[in-house]
């Protein structure tokens, strides 16, 4: 099971907080991305768009990051602390 | 001592007991350099009035850190400290909070610029600007 | 106001209150930079057990108004204290304090480092270092 | 009368705090220092050195700033504030 976490106007377009997939083997970010679009397509502009960043266990990742199972993979909307 | 210097948290801070804490690191600390966010009555010609933060918690938590860290590695500092608040905040409150250390003055002030725009760059932290429109988070208005 | 947002005094200072009294001047203030100066243990190699600080009474006041009222005209900023401590000062003690406050950081950085800076040049005051050795003034030894 | 006032280690080397002079016409600042040097050994170095600031009626001054009755005159080392 790998646990994907929305955050901020992301939760708004999917209507809740988390979304998890159980996984037969370690997929790519590549990867879950298609299958968020595909359950999400409201999210598949962001989705596109080189500013959601994505985290693996709570560091940066890159479309080639690796996920496997226990994992927690978090969409981050561009931020705006400060 | 080094978690607290780092914290989110729902309530205010205190920008003369952070200093107090930070100047517990050494009795060589010269100049102290505060850098507070607070919230403003307007944001791009919007009139504002209140604000929502929201933060990835644990990862939020590890990139100030992070920041603390680095800002120690690269500048000559002797301690830094980051408080950020979450949750709702109100006109006029503070939002953020950095305080950096050291001999001389230089290096507080390029350690607390460096971390505040790092800060804003880094750490997954989210507003949500509530307008006479309704409430907007605000990457959703570029 | 402007008075107290200036002051030279034997007591303490806070940055808090400060801070607070800074604020007052508008809700779009979104950038609160402080620059705290303290009393240091070790100075150029000698180790100081204390400080003393002597000003021209009036002199030094008029500069400090005039710093904040150029800071005001040549920087972004909303408003500006400046607070400097007279008399002794035992080492880990502040001495100095300066609040900027604008609507963006930059300015309210720019602004306080430029201040403290022209302080430093331009305002007669001097300090006396107590060292093993005696009481020194810190101009006397280049 | 003028006043001349002393600061920090001046009043350690003239042993006072200040000094008033009678003047019967303004003069320069050029002319007090000769008058000052006459009345100070002690003082020449700083004097003659750029390092010392002349402020008239709590206004930094140069050379040729003319001095009044009524004025007061500081003799300004090198700051240390901040």
């Amino acid at each position: 099971m790998i646990t994907v976490r929305f955050f901020a106007m992301l939760r708004n377009k999917t209507g809740c907080e988390f979304k998890e997939y159980r996984i037969l083997k370690p997929i790519t970010v590549a990867e879950l991305k298609k299958m968020l679009k595909a359950d999400f397509p409201a999210l598949s502009g962001m989705l596109d768009s080189r500013s959601l960043l994505i985290s693996v266990n709570l560091e940066f990742a890159g479309m080639d990051t690796m996920i496997k199972d226990g994992d927690e993979v978090g969409l981050l909307p561009p931020f705006s602390g400060g | 001592m080094s978690d607290s210097l780092v914290r989110i948290q729902k309530e205010g801070f205190s920008v003369e007991e952070t200093s107090a804490l930070v100047k517990k690191a050494s009795k060589g600390i010269g100049a102290l350099v505060s850098f507070v966010g607070a919230a403003r009555d307007f944001s791009k010609g919007k009139e504002i009035s209140g604000l929502d933060f929201e933060h990835y918690p644990g990862m939020a938590e590890k990139k100030l850190k992070d920041i603390r860290m680095r800002a120690l590695a690269n500048f000559d500092i002797i301690e830094m400290a980051i408080i950020h608040r979450t949750g709702l905040i109100a006109i006029g409150e503070d939002i953020v909070l950095i305080v950096a250390a050291s001999a001389h003055r230089n290096d507080a002030f390029m350690a607390c610029e460096w971390a505040i725009t790092e800060l804003k760059r880094t750490t997954p932290i989210w507003k949500r600007e509530t307008t006479k429109e309704g409430d907007v988070w605000v990457s959703e208005t570029p």
